[in-house]
């Protein structure tokens, strides 16, 4: 096992970190902005480095100085936590070359899952599913109704050069293609200086699910029961849950088998999650790979027990996995909530001072945070001030559990998201499992008025 | 309403712990406020030993004192370790005492193996060597103390 | 206005216990606020409504408010349903207005199908039934405010 | 199921029972003295009566006004939690009387219990073992050493009207039984004005164990893995675990079967505890039953996964059990330290305003607590802070984990014993898991030089 290892993140998940390495008899160093020097990571962490000034790029993403740090202070590996260097394939390749142990996969691993198209040739390539569309660029329209018609409507057309929402048609039925079709076309034309568009199938009310895994360097591996993560905005993830609500024993062995190819088909090692879309057939897509540790992962670590951040640890140090698959087994059911520094209506940043603060407790509650009453929220990094989790036997007292546990749960100084958790935990739709990752869009319209 | 009114006002205000005063009369209007003089949570979560300042040799002078608050701090820009030569078998760059100028070299942080001179941006004269030589640095550490010329 | 009349407001600020003053008289204006005192974590944990004094029928004046300090109040010994009269079909104990006697019965308190009298502690008027007939009361809770005679 | 039920209790017992109640969906009443109208039960119960004056034997033991608080608030029925009127049998005879469902054993079943003797007869009856001794008092010398004999030494003579020690005396050998029985004779009427003696075996270094049950009305019971609370002072419990480190599943079948036979002897019906002394050969004797739900019941729940004041309402409902023996399983290994508001060393208690209070969190880690920033910890009751749960996959982590949780409690403005706790859990022998009820005795005389 490692002796030392520097933590190259801040806030809650190197607060995380630190608690899982003393768990193991590790010692820890934070790194730290000169914006958090009276940070929790800071305080609990045996030794800390201040690595540059508030700005990220000039701290936390700082490569030379975060590897002086380690090598002055001697730290044998560098946990890079999420966000910031964690899927950094250069930062891992550094770490290597300097005889330091980057905890996460290979470099050449990240740069893999990194590239959106090259991972989905990959799964593609290793029968994992991925979203049926077309290969590449789509220039006459017959070729186009050709593809639509091998996948099936409602197809969207998408401009290769694209984003918000420019270029892009859905299109229902074969007998309006033609004219989406052209209207793409010159809308992609106009927007991008570039007209290539592609197809791909249109899932109307998608669930966002995805399966966390471990993996050894010796080969063995193991997947998770799987997260429903689709209350989300803007790909801002609001409300986690395992298991899914609509997730059976059946569909969760072929998540799972699925996550397992992709794992082999990219020689992944330590921790990390294959993101799938599920349509309302209950059909599931590859998305993509994220190669680190989640915000999500104490759902995982509360139906199953195992704790992910203490495991990544002793992949890292070239320990063979200890459990098998036939020891995940689910227990019960949990939720997390995101507690973000955000005004809940116009999710707009509310840095400040925290002036009351009292997380709740009891039995099936954990809080994961680096807050604390006379903290301040800065204006540099993420809001998230806690993570909310609670775990019970069944949905229905999970969902209980949180509303009271959201009751109890005071934060005052700044805005947070507490009063629209509290909302998405009373929604008769929710309550009943019933939510795609459009969820949110019309909560929120309600919510506002 | 004159500054001594004022005065006046504010001393009012001291005396009697008020956060805000607001007058109107005679088409005349004055608010004084005050935030909130200590806000009881910004004290750390757990008791931390105070940061007393770094003992010197000497107990300084409040003359002293008032000096060294016109001294030049030269900081490490970088994470790294600490040298006052350019390698073991040289002599340091520069010594207790010495006259810099401007753009000299006073000493290295080496990190990742690469030797980083560190150089003065005031022309003076070191009166404090911070940091022993092949201490560790943090960014932003104060290396050297320059009484500029 | 003069510092003096000021310092008198400031000295009914502190008599009262009161964060904020705001006088308004032929065109001039006056407001003094305190921060909150106390230190903002002896507020309760969560925001509760605030509570306000019970609203009076009519808004009371500085003189009645004054007086009202001095009135009696009858409290609950215990925790039970209050009844203004022995049973459904007799007339109550007492009205608003009435003079009573020490150890004159008021009212009964129900505690587990046991009817406790509860009687007055003082000779006085009874200025107010705090109470509706038929309501619980909690122990400690008002009953009767009684201006003493 | 109930639709409301009043908590006729204080502090983290009555919060822990509102989560329970919010969680099954049961409305709640607080009753509260005087002095605590801000405590945290009153204000997350849906309703609140003030039921007198501080002092507990008005307010909190004061039964006619806890009925009444009952009857007119329509509450159906009444948890005692643990202290106060738990255990008063003539409290749950009056509650029954009333129509109000005491949510415990039947009167009856208190008042057995409560009878040490009578206990201790009745479970002889049935064969639980129980401490051996004379039957009654022995007045002659040739007796006391027949009797000696029968039960091996050493013994210990005990003066029937004792107390403090005095007319007590350890025999090791029979050779010193005639000098030792005179004293312990002499001794026991000039303290006493009665001379009376009794003989029991004694134990050297004993541990405290004690088994949790719950049992339906309908006969149906379970037992749960066995809770260690050996590391008390003066029987006050200062750490608890679970399971204990001493005892293996043959010896825990053994302990349950015990359990069982007491459960079925009394006819206990709700949540109970067997306490046994376990002596240094590992066999096991009855000391007394608790009719009432422990302060240190939530390690037991942390290992099997069963929420135990859930389980007491639903059998207080009518509602058969609906968990079997076989799924009562240990999962891991749960420590609590009771973080009281005392001096560590004189154990005086320190009641005073609480200015900093920030509690630990992360994966394992539970805080039952009725404290706050600003609360205040009263002269009136006990001087509990906050329970202090861990939870991991064995029983060294748990021990980390605890390390790290107690280093990041802040309690301020009140003493209290986390800086004892703290050393509890760096002791050698503790840490081995060699200990028995006299290791605080030891240890605190180490702790004070």
């Amino acid at each position: 096992m490692f002796r030392k290892i520097l933590i190259a993140n801040r806030g809650e998940i190197a607060f995380r970190i630190i608690r899982a390495c003393r768990e193991l008899g590790v010692q820890t160093v934070a790194i730290h902005s000169e914006a958090d020097a009276d940070s929790l990571h800071v305080r609990f962490a045996d030794e800390s480095v201040c690595i540059g000034p508030a700005d990220p790029a000039q701290s936390y993403r700082n490569i030379p100085n975060i590897l002086s740090a380690a090598e002055i202070t001697g730290a044998e590996a560098v946990h890079p936590g999420y966000g910031f260097l964690a899927e950094n394939a250069h930062f891992a390749d550094v770490c290597e070359s300097a005889g330091i142990k980057f905890i996460g996969p290979l470099p050449e691993c990240i740069s893999a899952m990194g590239d959106k198209a090259k991972a989905r040739d990959l799964m593609a390539k290793n029968g994992v599913p991925i979203i049926p569309g077309s290969e590449g660029i789509i220039t006459e329209e017959n070729e186009g109704i050709e593809v639509a018609r091998k996948i099936g409507y409602p197809v969207i057309i998408k401009a290769v050069a694209g984003g918000g929402g420019r270029g892009m048609r859905v299109v229902h039925h074969e007998t309006d293609f033609a004219s989406a079709f052209h209207a793409a076309q010159s809308e992609a034309g106009a927007a991008f200086g570039n007209d290539g568009v592609y197809l791909e199938k249109f899932f109307i009310e998608p669930r966002h699910i995805e399966i966390q895994i471990l993996a050894d360097d010796k080969g063995k591996m193991i997947y998770f029961p799987e997260r429903d993560c689709s209350i989300q905005r803007r790909h801002q993830k609001l409300v986690e849950e395992s298991p899914s609500p609509v997730v059976d024993d059946r569909l969760r062995r072929e998540l799972g088998k699925a996550a397992n190819a992709a794992v082999t088909a990219s020689r992944y090692v330590n921790a990390g999650t294959v993101e799938f879309l599920l349509d309302r057939d209950h059909n599931f897509y590859f998305i993509e790979m994220n190669t680190r540790i989640q915000v999500e992962h104490p759902i995982s670590e509360c139906v199953t027990g195992i704790d992910l951040v203490k495991e990544q640890i002793k992949i890292a140090a070239g320990k063979p996995l200890s459990i098998k698959q036939s020891q995940v087994k689910l227990h019960g059911h949990s939720f997390e909530c995101r507690i973000n520094a955000e005004s809940p209506e116009t999710f707009r940043p509310c840095p400040g001072a925290i002036t009351a603060f009292h997380v709740p407790g009891g039995p099936g509650i954990r809080v994961d945070s680096a807050s604390y009453m006379g903290s301040v929220i800065t204006p540099y990094y993420d809001s998230l001030v806690a993570k909310l989790i609670v775990h019970d036997q069944t949905r229905a007292e999970a969902i209980a559990k949180m509303n009271g546990a959201l009751s109890e749960f005071v934060i005052e100084g700044i805005e947070t998201t507490l009063p629209l958790h509290k909302k998405i935990f009373e929604d008769p739709g929710f309550i009943k499992g019933r939510f795609s990752t459009t969820f949110l869009d019309h909560f929120l319209a309600d919510f506002k008025s | 309403m004159d500054l001594n009114e004022l005065k006046e006002l504010i001393a009012l205000m001291d005396d009697a712990a008020l956060s805000e005063i607001e007058l109107e009369e005679d088409g005349r209007r004055v608010c004084l406020k005050r935030a909130s003089a200590a806000p009881v949570v910004s004290a750390p979560l757990v008791a931390r030993p105070t940061e007393v300042p770094e003992p010197t040799a000497a107990p300084v002078s409040p003359r002293e004192e008032a000096k060294s608050a016109h001294r030049h701090k030269v900081t490490s820009p970088i994470v790294g370790t600490f040298y006052t030569a350019p390698s073991p078998n040289t002599s340091p760059y520069i010594s207790l005492g010495d006259l810099v100028k401007k753009g000299q070299v006073l000493c290295i942080v080496e990190a990742m193996k690469l030797m980083n001179e560190i150089e003065s941006d005031v022309d003076g004269r070191i009166v404090k060597i911070c940091v022993e030589d092949g201490a560790a640095v943090e960014y932003g550490e104060t290396l050297f103390l320059i009484e500029p010329a």
